[in-house]
């Protein structure tokens, strides 16, 4: 037999100005199962709560109704008070008498009988709870990082820092990622290697990091504090511990003509290369599309060179399997190339580049020494267009958003080039400034204004060749759409950033939203910026959307204090408040018929199946099984149950339908 | 009526745009990349982004002139505007709808008197013969323009050459297409 | 003559319109008391066969709101609900329920004015229908039982 | 099968050279062609600018014709009537009222089963796969090929080629032997709509266009559209004024240069017709 204790809070006048709080607490005393109701001036207070903890005590309540302020106020703290004086805490649950009532109507007996109705229902919905333990799983303190850019970088070293294990992984030979190629960064100017570099080698040097470059995610399982992961290590071809990186076999390949991904293309690489001299590790790598063993099954000039008898041309991929509790996202972004645009030629003209092929002809680690020279005859432009916008802010061409680094970026580039190349004249074609950080406004003012960069606000509509010059068709806006046209040397085009290929494939196997762009998805734009719709997932950097490198850190330093709380418990303790399929006596075992239409509902996949099994180990029944892990309560699948099999606790069918006729029933 | 030319209703010419050939002006951001494309930008008295600006003010004094504008007549809707604006904003169809407003309402630009002449004969030479009956269409625009002299050194070699029938080729159907002209154009007394 | 004050329940999810009941409160805007709300984690949780229950038990108009489209707490159970509710919208109108009498909307946990306006004009237009008493003739018991079970 | 034939009015007149040379390539890769039975004027720029319901029920009715006499493909060799027959089958096809009104005003049905070829899709369908092994003469000169407008544009529609820097073209000639070059204005608008309205506009927009395959060793220029031939080729004179200098470099159909390199004779491709001497 139930005994419940109602108690109705005037929350000082707030309530009962316009209820008879005293009316409510005898009405409600009456029910059947209502072992005492009263009503009180602050229910909240310490001795409002020792009124509750006392009735429990004394009548020995097996359940409680407080009738106050909004559940979004103040559950936490009745519950706690309740599991102060040993009643289960999910058996106390709370009445809206302010929010919903007395602030929303006037005093009246009408409003009186809504408050009464309310506690009733509540009243009946107690009856119906059960005692609920919360959820607590083990946490595994090794957090995976996936993306050695400057946000992956950042946050291994952040998380590693706070005393806990990091797991690194980077696709390429070397981590870095697109800021080991910039010459130098905006808003000051300082050399990007030089900052960078010192990073990358504490990562490889921290006692806490694992780093595993050449190495991608295979495959993933399990939940927040409980993933498991499969990592692929790619095979390099050499026995990495003994490889002294002294790169004798990168002198001898002969196989030499073979575009750098690190140069952009403007410069080559051999078929077993390191892909930059500062990389980390600074080992090199067989590329196996490209090597001439491989291909064509003779060579091995690289294995007759090697002094430390390094290369392993038998080498496999290997698959390594980790327990992470955490996973930070950091797998950066991309650029579109320049044979993205039909107007300007499709890509063929040599001197028609990119932004980032631009940061490697003005990096002094660069295929010409940090010289601006154009890559079809190496001279020095004397004219040079830059065209903001390349591909951003283009309905037609599949991307509207704005790309948010480039307008800063061109301003660099142009003062660069204007620093370089004395006398020269730099062009910069764009539609909007958008300069919107510290002293970035200040940085394309300067270039405007000092640097003597000629900005025409207009977008490009054709270039193309003649007579070895580039001819820029714009207009200028600012002057009635007056047609421009510009003889130039050389035209950068800051191509839009876009999602990595693949990231859509990896966010499906992470179950990490995206959105139409591919781009990761945050769970909120405002106020989880760096958490995933997936407990346990964070993301950094630009593989959530363009991002400059101050936003790219913060956000990596904001997901390793995340994961760093994370790892902080022993524990995670959840709200019980999830979803269970039932279980009955044999013969059912479970009113579940495996229909699995909860588990194509349920939107965090925690739905699995499970084969209940006979002593002899035959399966009996497949049925669904909910990973309390992953369920986040949603409910969901309740609805979809045909057979009523699954139900979510705190919500239950029993629970709701009593409402809904305690609601409508005196 | 206000006369502020910022003010932002896509109503009025705007407005009829959308209805007519559902190009909508408030979707034009002005990169211009339409006028520095046009090949005839040059002789436009407003180029083709200059036009979006115009209507997108909503402000009837611009609409007007934009009828009234030139650019509207030398557009040969090749479509060059179009196949490069990044938001996919179909100028040609657009400047057609204007056209043929600017006629409606008489407001058609006086130096667009010789390209309205050339329209005209040569619709009416498709009128009457079902096709383009191109010495007939001459002769017709000639005395519509006054602009006798013009071109005249074309004929004899073209007629040397084969190029022009003297006689027309007319069609069967001739009553066929006399009545699609009837039930599509007014009579045009220009 | 009295009018006839008609019984609204209001089926709601928690983060979304329960929070901007919770505004409606805060803000003091006032509105009719005819409504009672029902709580649940998400309108992807509600079972169409409750609104059923809701109609036998004596409502005369139910209210069903949740978070709008894109700002799902559990990212698409929103949109669950919103297919469901199609498919239940037909099976209404085959068995004869008078589906004008259930209000579908979204009201974020931002717009208290907009709650009390909802109330307001779901109260008012089922004031207009008048009480329901013909649900009682359509009302199989059947449905009733499975809904139970 | 029997491929449906729309000449449109210039074939009939200034540009019977292109009729001739188009129906002596066919013959000589024996492809059945049969004209379409009292076809009318497609409206051409006229129509459009000055009415649309008018710029659409003229092509319309071509299309009508085609079917009643059962072609399930027409070839259209100018660019123009191809790209207006085009557009009008895709707005017809897009808007059933407008469909249905249409009809109306012809009082002829219009299902939309005709599909429209031009004169490259048909060459490439039908002349290509033999084309190699049937070159005589090889063309080989230095060729500029010159898409224009209305073969491109609009992309969405007529989905033919690259919207900018096409190359069906010159893949074709190439098969003919000659060299086509990279040049800038394959579809830059000569501004054949205005060629008589506004003489001096074709000067300069056309101008540029001879001017940059001159510049870049062209010895012909190859095109596909009547209107653009008449303008490259007989307002040479407005060219040479505008760029300030006389370039004789002749403006072939495409038809013309395949049949050139296939043997056909010179006269039957009616290459005496031209105004720019055509000395390849
Ligand atoms: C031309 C240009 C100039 C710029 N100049 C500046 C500047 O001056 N100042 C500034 O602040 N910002 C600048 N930026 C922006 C800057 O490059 C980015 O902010 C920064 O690189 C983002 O870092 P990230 O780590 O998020 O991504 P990335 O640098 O893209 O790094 C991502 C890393 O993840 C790896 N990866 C990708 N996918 C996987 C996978 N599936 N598995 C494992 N590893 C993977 C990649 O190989 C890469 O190493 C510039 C950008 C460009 C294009
Ligand atoms: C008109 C306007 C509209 C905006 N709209 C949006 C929007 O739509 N979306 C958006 O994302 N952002 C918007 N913002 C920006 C948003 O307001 C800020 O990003 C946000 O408020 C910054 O939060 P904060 O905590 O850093 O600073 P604040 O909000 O300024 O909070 C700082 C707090 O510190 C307290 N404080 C100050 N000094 C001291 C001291 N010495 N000791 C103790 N306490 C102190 C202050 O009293 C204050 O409570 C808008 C801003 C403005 C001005
Ligand atoms: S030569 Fe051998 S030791 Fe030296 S870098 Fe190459 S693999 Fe390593
Ligand atoms: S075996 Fe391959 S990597 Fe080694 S030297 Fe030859 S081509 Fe280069
Ligand atoms: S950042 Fe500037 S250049 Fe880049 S897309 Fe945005 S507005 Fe264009
Ligand atoms: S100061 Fe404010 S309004 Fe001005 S450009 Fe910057 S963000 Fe925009
Ligand atoms: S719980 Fe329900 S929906 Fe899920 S498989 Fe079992 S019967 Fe099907
Ligand atoms: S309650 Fe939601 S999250 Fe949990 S199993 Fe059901 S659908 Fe999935
Ligand atoms: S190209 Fe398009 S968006 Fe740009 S100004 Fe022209 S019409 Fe407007
Ligand atoms: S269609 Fe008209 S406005 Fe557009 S580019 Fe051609 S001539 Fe200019």
């Amino acid at each position: 037999m139930a005994k419940i204790g109602v108690f109705i809070c005037h929350c000082g006048e707030n309530i009962s100005a316009t209820v008879d709080c005293a009316k409510v607490a005898e009405v409600v005393g009456k029910y059947d199962g209502v072992a005492i109701s009263l009503d009180y001036k602050y229910m909240c207070s310490d001795p409002g709560q020792n009124l509750i903890k006392k009735a429990i005590v004394e009548k020995g309540l097996t359940g409680v109704v407080v009738a106050s302020c909004s559940p979004r106020m103040h559950e936490p703290t009745f519950r706690k008070a309740c599991a102060e004086a040993g009643l289960n805490p999910y058996m106390c649950e709370m009445a809206n008498l302010r929010e919903h009532c007395s602030w929303v109507h006037e005093k009246g007996e009408a409003t009186t009988q809504k408050a009464i109705d309310l506690v009733r229902t509540i009243v009946e919905k107690v009856k119906h709870n059960q005692s609920l333990d919360a959820i607590k799983v083990p946490v595994t303190k090794t957090a995976l990082v996936i993306g050695g850019g400057i946000a992956g970088i950042q946050a291994s070293l952040d998380i590693a820092n706070s005393g806990h294990k990091v797991i690194l992984i980077e696709k390429d030979p070397s981590i870095g990622g697109h800021m080991s190629q910039l010459s130098e960064t905006f808003p000051t100017l300082d050399c990007s290697q030089c900052i960078l570099t010192p990073r990358m080698v504490e990562v490889a040097q921290h006692p806490n990091i694992t780093l595993y470059t050449y190495a991608e995610l295979e495959s993933i399982d399990g939940f927040i504090g409980n993933f498991k992961v499969k990592i692929r290590k790619k095979a390099k071809s050499i026995d990495e511990k003994i490889c002294t990186g002294c790169g004798l076999c990168t002198t001898k390949c002969p196989n030499k003509k073979n575009p750098s991904e690190f140069n952009e293309g403007l410069g080559n690489r051999t078929a077993i290369y390191v892909p930059f001299p500062q990389a980390v590790p600074n080992k090199p790598v067989i590329d196996k599309a490209l090597c001439t063993y491989y291909t064509k099954g003779k060579c091995k000039i690289c294995e007759k060179f090697c002094p430390a008898h390094a290369i392993r041309f038998d080498q496999e991929d290997e698959i390594i399997e980790v327990p992470v509790g955490a996973i930070v996202l950091a797998t950066g972004f991309a650029v579109k190339k320049t044979d993205f645009f039909p107007e300007y030629g499709y890509g063929r003209h040599p001197d028609i580049i990119t932004g980032l092929q631009f940061e490697r002809l003005a990096s002094a680690s660069g295929p010409t020494l940090g010289e601006i020279r154009r890559p079809s005859d190496g001279k020095i432009p004397e004219t040079i267009v830059f065209v903001a916008c390349a591909g951003s802010r283009d309905e037609a061409k599949g991307i509207p958003y704005c790309s948010k680094i480039c307008c800063m970026y061109t301003a660099k580039h142009a003062m660069l080039y204007q620093h370089k190349v004395h006398g020269g004249k730099s062009y910069v074609f764009y539609m909007d400034i958008r300069a919107g950080g510290k002293m970035y406004d200040e940085f394309v003012r300067r270039a405007i204004e000092e640097d003597g960069v000629n900005y025409i606000r207009g977008r490009v509509s054709r270039v193309y060749e003649k007579n070895g010059k580039l001819i820029v068709k714009g207009a200028d806006t600012l002057l009635g759409a007056m047609p421009v046209e510009i003889e130039a040397d050389m035209v950068v085009l800051a191509t839009a950033g876009v999602a990595n290929e693949g990231a859509e494939e990896l966010a499906q196997k992470l179950h990490v939203s995206y959105d139409p762009y591919h781009f990761f998805a945050e769970a909120h734009p405002k106020l989880k910026p760096v958490e995933t719709n997936t407990a346990g997932i964070f993301l950094a950097g630009a593989c959530q959307a363009p991002r400059d490198i101050p936003e790219s850190v913060a956000m990596a330093s904001g997901a390793a204090a995340k994961v760093a709380g994370l790892f902080s418990q022993d524990e995670l303790t959840r709200e019980p408040l999830i979803a269970v399929v039932n279980r009955q006596a044999p013969p059912v075992f479970s009113s579940c018929v495996g229909c699995f239409l909860c588990m194509s509902a349920c939107p965090y996949h925690a739905i699995e199946k499970e084969e209940i099994k006979n002593r002899q180990g035959e399966v009996l029944k497949t049925v669904a099984k909910v990973n309390p892990g992953l369920c986040q309560g949603c409910g969901t699948c309740v609805a979809f149950c045909r057979t009523k099999s699954i139900d979510i606790q705190g919500y239950t069918h029993e629970e709701v339908y009593s409402e809904v006729m305690a609601l409508l029933n005196d | 009526m206000s006369s502020d030319p910022h003010q932002y209703v896509i109503s009025g010419l705007g407005g009829e745009v959308f209805e007519n050939t559902e190009v909508k002006v408030s979707h034009c951001y002005q990169c211009g990349k339409c006028s520095a494309g046009c090949p005839l930008s040059e002789e436009m008295d407003y180029p083709p982004s200059m036009i979006m600006r115009m209507l997108q003010t909503g402000n009837p004094e611009l609409e007007e002139k934009v009828l009234r504008s030139f650019s509207i007549w030398v557009c040969l809707t090749c479509e060059m505007c179009y196949a490069r604006c990044p938001m996919s904003i179909d100028i040609p169809k657009m400047m057609d709808f204007l056209r043929e407003k600017a006629i409606e309402e008489k407001k058609a630009n006086p130096k667009a008197k010789q390209i309205i002449s050339f329209h005209k004969s040569f619709l009416d030479s498709v009128k009457y013969t079902g096709k383009m009956y191109e010495i007939g269409f001459y002769a017709d625009y000639k005395t519509r323009t006054l602009k006798i002299l013009d071109d005249m050194l074309l004929v004899p070699p073209m007629i040397k050459r084969g190029k022009l029938s003297i006689i027309p080729e007319l069609i069967k159907d001739r009553s066929g297409i006399a009545s699609i002209f009837r039930k599509t154009i007014k009579k045009n007394k220009t | 003559m009295a009018e006839f004050e008609p019984k609204i329940v209001a089926f709601v999810c928690n983060w979304c319109t329960y929070a901007g009941a919770d505004l409606t409160g805060t803000s003091r805007i006032k509105y009719a008391s005819n409504v009672r709300i029902v709580r649940f984690p998400c309108t992807g949780r509600i079972d169409y066969m409750l609104l059923l229950k809701a109609f036998d038990e004596g409502a005369d108009g139910i209210i069903v709101s949740g978070c709008h489209p894109n700002d799902c707490h559990y990212t698409s159970g929103n949109f669950h609900a919103r297919r469901r509710w199609m498919a239940f919208r037909s099976l209404c109108d085959f068995i004869g329920i008078d589906t004008r009498r259930i209000k579908f909307s979204w009201v974020s946990a931002a717009e208290g004015a907009k709650w009390a306006d909802i109330v307001n004009t779901t109260v008012a237009s089922v004031r207009e229908l008048g009480p329901y008493d013909e649900y009682k003739k359509v009302a199989k018991k059947p449905v009733k039982e499975e809904s139970h079970g | 099968m029997t491929l449906g034939f729309y000449p449109g009015c210039s074939l009939k007149g200034s540009s019977r050279e292109y009729a001739e040379s188009v129906l002596a390539v066919v013959k000589a890769f024996n492809i059945q062609i049969q004209e379409i039975d009292d076809w009318n004027c497609c409206g051409a720029t006229a129509a459009h600018s000055l009415n649309k319901e008018l710029s659409l029920a003229l092509p319309a009715r071509v299309l009508s014709l085609a079917e009643k006499q059962g072609l399930k493909e027409i070839v259209v060799p100018c660019a123009a009537c191809y790209a207006r027959l085009s557009m009008t089958q895709h707005e017809l096809l897009k808007n059933p009222e407008l469909k249905t009104r249409i009809a109306e005003i012809n009082n002829l049905e219009y299902n939309g089963t005709v599909s429209i070829l031009n004169v490259i899709q048909m060459l490439d369908r039908y002349v290509t796969p033999n084309l190699e092994s049937r070159v005589v003469k090889p063309f080989g000169h230095k060729v500029a090929c010159y898409y224009g407008c209305y073969l491109v544009r609009p992309h969405e529609i007529l989905n033919f080629d690259r919207v900018e820097e096409p190359l069906s073209m010159d893949t074709l000639m190439a098969k003919t032997g000659a060299t086509p070059i990279d040049w800038a204005f394959k579809t830059e608008c000569c501004g054949a709509s205005l060629s008589i309205s506004r003489t001096s506009s074709v000067g300069r927009l056309s101008g540029k266009i001879v001017g940059d395959a001159s510049d870049r060793g062209a010895e012909a220029i190859i095109v596909a559209c009547p209107m653009c031939q008449s303008n490259l080729d007989m307002r040479r004179k407005e060219i040479n004024s505008y760029l300030g200098k006389r370039i004789d470099i002749p403006v072939l159909y495409i038809t013309q240069a395949i049949g050139l390199a296939i043997g056909l004779d010179r006269k039957a491709l009616g290459l005496q017709r031209h105004f720019v001497k055509v000395k390849v």
